[in-house]
């Protein structure tokens, strides 16, 4: 009972950091329509200029602040110098399906090694900024603690909140609009270049939330070659893709699924299914529903 | 689509031409006729591939840097024989495709005279049906894994290995486990692949039997959630000593997962994941290792009591940038140091076969920091083969139980565990081999 | 400029006359550029599925390193237990990893882009994986893959690497010479419409999605090839052979290469294996530090890759053929 | 207030769309734009909003220069573009569709005033609001996104093929609402159609395109009446 109930945290609080990415990737899908794999290498590097605002100020909360303000602030210069330049370039064709998943995944290279150059390749670490340590109920300690809370509640703020700015702000609905018709809503209006910015730098500051909250939660190690920054990156593409794409709510319930799944096979089955864990779930989930658990029922060829 | 009209053919041709030059852009390498490849009248050149990039390369990136550095001292120090050795590092990231081709530059492109401490099992299996530096007669010397297969002369015959293989480990560590804690629940953490498979196989062998076995697989550990589970699966057993028999990154994820639930067990490392400073490195604090045992077959690396542990911290500090001394430095410059005595009987003008034949003659009295003996022979390539048990302090120094290091040594096969009376000689001065 | 006849026979000539170019390039050329030939023939094949995939039918798969994976541990395992010859070996790499396509691409034809690229991510993350769960796949070891020496009749200094080069790059010229026929005929031309448009082609009565399960087959069986040719270079196979990096790298090249065209092929797959060699000339040269002598590649390579997506998003050969085109069009304006 | 074209041209790769054309349309007027497939009528029109901004020449609206001018930037100055083909976001509901012309607006007090107009004219789309807009009927859509621009209180709208795909008893609603918003509201209309003799019957003036340059210009009588028109283009 004990182990079920631990499992269950696990699952939820794995999920939790799943979604975290989860949500960056579905903010730059909705309103750019591009799956943006350097995700990963933004979370990165925005957490490693986090990680210089702790040894600065010696508060992990200003530093969040501070990381997710530069996490922005690099999402929107990708999309503003890179991403804009692509769109103009390659419009058509064939190539118009793999470039963003090309140039994004050459960009993560690129943050990646120009990060190994500029800080060399040995780890610093993170400090949890509350305890770490698990909650204790009748003796029994928990697999959750306050900073596991602290995770947990970031990513359902950071849903509730999108969410709501997604729908129910004008904003929102220039990034939805320009995302689902760029023309349409130019016609409309719409400052179309200037909102997608805008949605990189939302999506950019969420990554830097995820890799800022995932760094402490695990060893607290922090490298450029971070093995825990390409599996967040595929987890929470796996759970963004299980919950929808275009949905925050299905990141957050798509992250949460792949973790309580997770959990439970590696518990009560073999500690060695990680992987084909993920991917049979995957398989199952669209099989089931082609467009995720929550998406759209006519699904836009992109 | 695929008419040929004559641009197409005009690229074709151009592409082929640009392809061709690229191919036969290479200057024939002259070398002297009574000179082995990679000797010249001035320089040895040795050749290694490990991953120096990606996912697998924290801590293994620092060995290259390591033995450089203790090559650099002995260059400056005479060289071998007054020849300067150098080292070309080649990056593999940990991907048998890319050892197989670095592997080929460096025997064919860079005419190295032997490669030294290639890392990784599948890596080292691949570059041996690839390569075949067995048939060509290429000394791989000091394979930096515990595979056990590699010691196999008649499939290797020109690899010689340094650390003790996994079989040997776990049998030890069994013989440990059944003295000091005979009637305790036992749980064991294992990477799925052939690195836990030989530990299984060590641990049977020994007759040690687990209250859990947990397993996971490589490059989980970094899952946000899986260590947990791990955790979870062993308290929930009731183990009371836990075997994390991983890599670091997993022993590490292991103890900081445990703190976090409150579990705290009677831990037990093995030396792979073992080494506290890569442990404290990733992010686990260093009271979590307080009081936990670890094993090793060096002295530990804080220990400056020991000569060899004073001058390669020494070296370290002159010629590898003072580099954090960790496990990972200590056994480059191991393997360097061992490298130099083996150049050396070599003879003056070394060949690959004095080298093999010179390993194989007087390798078991090559001078090392090893606390047990260097069992090269003419029937074993096998390196190191035992290992004493300590207990990390509270900043995580490993210091031997008893305050002496106390080695048990056996075999991979079906050899009993022995306490080693193996007395380590004097190092030679100044730590130069003469 | 016209155009000269293309039939099936000059195609055929064509490719026999860079047989031949080949054979004796191969003659030329020291060990290590044979061995690098070998290689460069296994990622034209690779990168040839890719561009099938993508440039002819419009699907995205991160998952064509684990595709390889199935045609590799198909080729390594009948090699090992049955002992058959090589090229048996090899058309049962492609028979399985085709099979595995077949399923992979009926889950396919349903999703699109992002989703399909989800599902062959998780794939090329979890399938490598298996091999520690059934011992018939060797573990993290991995499975020896042994093609055999050079038949004596070539002559003693015939070396293993020159004998591997032949293989892979006759089994690349007859890939590639079995693509350009198949693109020509009638499935070529389904995919070419469904590519363009789907909802045209399905009025046109093109059976969209059966269209596209069989270009994710044909690819995936090509990849399986690659696969096994990628095991015969490395003489084994193993999970870590196949890690996600290469299907990008392949990504990465069908890109270089152009994805709209199959004649740029061999622009990728040089691109892919010289790239890391002059990178490492570069940086040895600059290098005096560790750090840049590591990084260096990794910078250069990904600094590559944007430029080409940003300068020339459809390929080098792409690129050259319209601004031919232009020039032609304002030499007759005039 | 009038818009003056100025020898326009428009190029789409090596094919000259539309040949130097100059007009003029006067404020308040309905303008029909008639013409064969392929006439240059679309692109005239995507070059005046700005979706193409590869035209050479002048356009001007009440003196502003609509030519490489970003539509986003236009509608700021009054000028509104239905594309071709139902111009409305299939995703978003029928609310969003219409808020999605005012967001520009400073003052969205006022935007909501134009929107209970609007919908006190189109009742149809008052009880769908909640729905998302590809719960529409064709004819419903049509008048979602003619209402889209209306949001931006336009005083140009550039209207292209508002009838494709419309059943004709739709097609004459449409014509219909257009006249009307015409007349009540003081808007200047550029109607590109391909329905020449609807649109006509509700123009003030018509311009008949061919191969990129104006065949015939005049007032809408006068067209419907001439032989060589009616030939060409009304089929009888």
């Amino acid at each position: 009972m004990y182990q079920f109930i631990n499992t269950i945290f696990i699952g939820i609080t794995s999920g939790a950091i799943y979604s975290l990415m989860a949500i960056a990737l579905v903010l730059v899908w909705r309103s750019t329509r591009v799956v943006n794999f350097a995700q990963a290498g933004m979370a990165l590097l925005s957490t490693y200029i986090g990680y210089e605002f702790i040894q600065r100020f010696h508060s992990f909360w200003l530093a969040l602040f501070l990381a997710m303000v530069a996490g922005a602030g690099i999402g929107a210069l990708v999309d503003s110098i890179f991403m804009r330049t692509l769109f103009r370039r390659v419009a058509h064709g064939p190539i118009a399906g793999v470039a963003p998943i090309i140039a994004t995944l050459g960009l993560l290279g690129l943050i990646r090694a120009s990060l190994g150059l500029a800080v060399g390749n040995s780890d610093v670490s993170i400090r949890p900024p509350v305890s770490n340590v698990g909650y204790t109920i009748s003796g029994h300690t928990l697999a959750f603690s306050p900073l596991k809370l602290v995770i947990v509640s970031a990513a359902v703020f950071l849903m509730i909140a999108l969410s709501i700015l997604f729908s129910k702000t004008n904003i929102g609905l220039s990034l939805r609009a320009s995302a689902f018709s760029p023309e349409i809503a130019r016609l409309a209006g719409v400052r179309v270049d200037r909102v997608r910015t805008l949605g990189w730098a939302i999506a950019g500051a969420a990554g830097a939330a995820a890799g800022m909250l995932q760094t402490p939660s695990g060893t607290g190690a922090l490298s450029p070659d971070s093995l825990d920054f390409s599996l967040l990156l595929v987890f929470g593409f796996i759970a963004a893709v299980i919950g929808g794409l275009e949905s925050l709510i299905g990141a957050v319930l798509g992250g949460v699924l792949l973790g309580l799944v997770l959990a439970f096979v590696l518990t009560y089955m073999s500690g060695s299914l990680v992987f084909i864990t993920a991917f049979v779930l995957l398989i199952i989930v669209l099989l089931v529903r082609p467009q995720g658990i929550i998406g759209m029922n006519r699904g836009r060829r992109a | 689509m695929f008419g040929f009209n004559r641009g197409k053919l005009l690229v074709a041709t151009a592409v082929l031409a640009t392809g061709g030059l690229t191919l036969s852009a290479v200057p024939a390498q002259a070398f002297s006729p009574h000179l082995e490849v990679g000797v010249s009248s001035t320089e040895i050149k040795l050749g290694v591939t490990l991953p120096m990039t990606g996912t697998a390369s924290p801590g293994y990136n620092k060995v290259p840097g390591a033995m450089k550095a203790y090559f650099d001292y002995v260059n400056a120090n005479g060289g071998v024989n007054g020849r300067k050795i150098t080292l070309v590092v080649k990056d593999d990231q940990y991907v048998p495709t890319l050892a197989v081709a670095k592997t080929n530059e460096l025997i064919l492109k860079d005419k190295v005279f032997a490669l030294l401490a290639p890392l990784g099992t599948a890596n080292n299996k691949a570059v041996a049906a690839a390569v075949n530096p067995g048939r060509r007669g290429i000394p791989v010397l000091f394979v930096n894994t515990g595979y056990s297969g590699f010691a196999n002369k008649k499939v290797y015959p020109t690899t010689f290995t340094m650390l003790p293989s996994y079989i040997v480990e776990a049998k030890i560590m069994a013989q440990y486990l059944k003295e000091n804690y005979p009637d305790k629940k036992i749980g064991l953490l294992y990477q799925d692949d052939d690195f836990g498979d030989d530990a299984l196989a060590g641990f049977k062998q020994a007759g040690l039997n687990f209250a859990i076995k947990v397993p996971y697989a490589s490059g989980s550990q970094g899952v946000s959630g899986v260590p947990a589970t791990w955790i979870g699966k062993l308290s929930a057993a009731g183990a009371e000593v836990v075997v994390l028999f991983g890599v670091s990154s997993a022993t590490g994820a292991a103890l900081g997962t445990a703190a976090v639930m409150k579990y705290a067990p009677k831990w037990v490392l093995g030396s792979v994941g073992g080494d506290a400073t890569t442990i404290k490195a990733l992010g686990v604090p260093a009271g979590v290792l307080y009081n936990a045992t670890g094993a090793s077959f060096l002295p530990a690396t804080t220990d400056t009591t020991d000569e060899y542990i004073k001058l390669f911290q020494d070296i370290n500090t002159t010629y590898n940038k003072s580099a954090v001394f960790d496990n990972n430095v200590l056994v480059g410059m191991n393997t360097a140091f061992v490298t130099v005595q083996a150049l050396m009987a070599a003879g003056a003008n070394p060949t690959r076969k004095s080298l093999i034949a010179a390993i194989e003659r007087k390798g078991a009295s090559f001078a090392s920091a090893g606390l047990t003996p260097l069992n090269f022979s003419a029937t074993s390539h096998v390196g190191f083969a035992g290992y004493w048990f300590g207990t990390y302090g509270p900043t995580g120094d490993l210091k031997p139980n008893g305050g002496a290091y106390t080695v048990y040594t056996t075999d991979s096969a079906g050899g009993a565990v022995v306490k080693s009376t193996y007395k380590r000689p004097a190092m030679p001065a100044k730590g130069l081999p003469n | 400029m016209h155009k000269l006849k293309s039939t099936n026979l000059t195609r055929f000539l064509f490719f026999v006359l860079l047989g031949v170019a080949l054979f004796f390039l191969g003659n030329r050329v020291d060990e290590l550029r044979v061995y690098q030939g070998a290689t460069l023939s296994m990622y034209v094949i690779a990168i040839a599925s890719i561009i099938l995939l993508t440039g002819y039918s419009g699907q995205v798969s991160l998952g064509h390193g684990a595709l390889m994976a199935i045609g590799g541990y198909a080729a390594a395992i009948t090699r090992e237990h049955l002992g058959w010859p090589i090229w048996i070996c090899f058309a049962v790499a492609v028979l399985v990893a085709a099979l595995a396509g077949s399923v992979l691409g009926t889950a396919a034809a349903r999703l699109s882009g992002p989703y399909l690229a989800g599902t062959t991510l998780a794939l090329a993350v979890g399938l490598p994986s298996i091999a520690n769960q059934f011992s018939i796949l060797g573990g993290e070891q991995g499975l020896l893959f042994d093609v055999g020496a050079p038949p004596a009749s070539m002559g003693a200094d015939f070396t293993q690497y020159k004998w591997y080069f032949w293989i892979a790059a006759l089994t690349a010229l007859i890939v590639m010479w079995w693509l350009q026929n198949i693109l020509r005929s009638r499935y070529g031309r389904t995919w070419r419409a469904v590519r363009g448009n789907e909802v045209a082609a399905e009025l046109a009565g093109i059976h969209v999605g059966k269209s596209k399960t069989l270009a994710f087959t044909v690819s995936s069986g090509v990849a399986g090839l690659a696969g096994a040719v990628l095991a015969m270079t490395i003489s084994t196979v193993s999970p870590s052979a196949f890690p996600l990096s290469l299907s990008f790298s392949l990504l990465t090249g069908a890109v270089l290469a152009g994805v709209s065209t199959l004649s740029g092929v061999i622009i990728g797959a040089l691109t892919l294996v010289a790239t890391p060699e002059i990178a490492d000339a570069i940086s040895r040269r600059l290098g005096s530090s560790e750090n840049v002598t590591t990084n260096l590649p990794g910078l250069l390579v990904s600094a590559l890759l944007i430029i080409v997506v940003l300068l020339v998003p459809n390929g080098p050969l792409e690129q050259l053929r319209s601004a031919r085109a232009r020039k032609a069009r304002e030499a007759t304006h005039q | 207030m009038s818009l003056e074209v100025r020898e326009v041209s428009v190029h789409h790769g090596p094919i000259r769309a539309i040949n130097k054309i100059s007009f003029d349309v006067q404020a308040g007027e309905l303008v029909a734009m008639i013409g064969s497939n392929g006439a240059g009528k679309t692109s005239l029109l995507r070059a005046l909003s700005g979706l193409n901004r590869s035209a050479e020449g002048s356009a001007r609206w009440n003196g502003f220069e609509l030519l490489h001018t970003k539509p986003e930037i236009l509608v700021r100055h009054g000028v509104s573009h239905v594309s071709e083909g139902k111009s409305v976001i299939p995703e978003l509901t029928v609310e969003d569709n219409l808020n999605l012309g005012a967001l520009w607006r400073r003052d969205q007090s006022q935007a909501h005033r134009t929107r209970q107009s609007l919908l006190d004219h189109f009742p149809r789309l008052a009880e769908r609001m909640k729905q998302s807009a590809d719960t529409l009927s064709g004819g419903e859509r049509q008048m979602l996104a003619i209402c889209r621009a209306m949001m931006s209180q336009p005083e140009l709208l550039l209207l292209d093929e508002p009838s494709l795909g419309l059943a004709p008893l739709i097609v004459a609603q449409i014509f219909e609402t257009i006249r009307d918003l015409t007349t009540t509201m003081g808007l200047t209309v550029i109607l590109v159609e391909q329905n020449a003799m609807s649109a006509l019957k509700v123009a003030d003036q018509g311009i008949v395109l061919n191969l990129g340059s104006i065949a015939a210009i005049g007032s809408a009588q006068s067209l419907i009446a001439d032989p060589k028109v009616r030939a060409a283009y009304l089929g009888y």
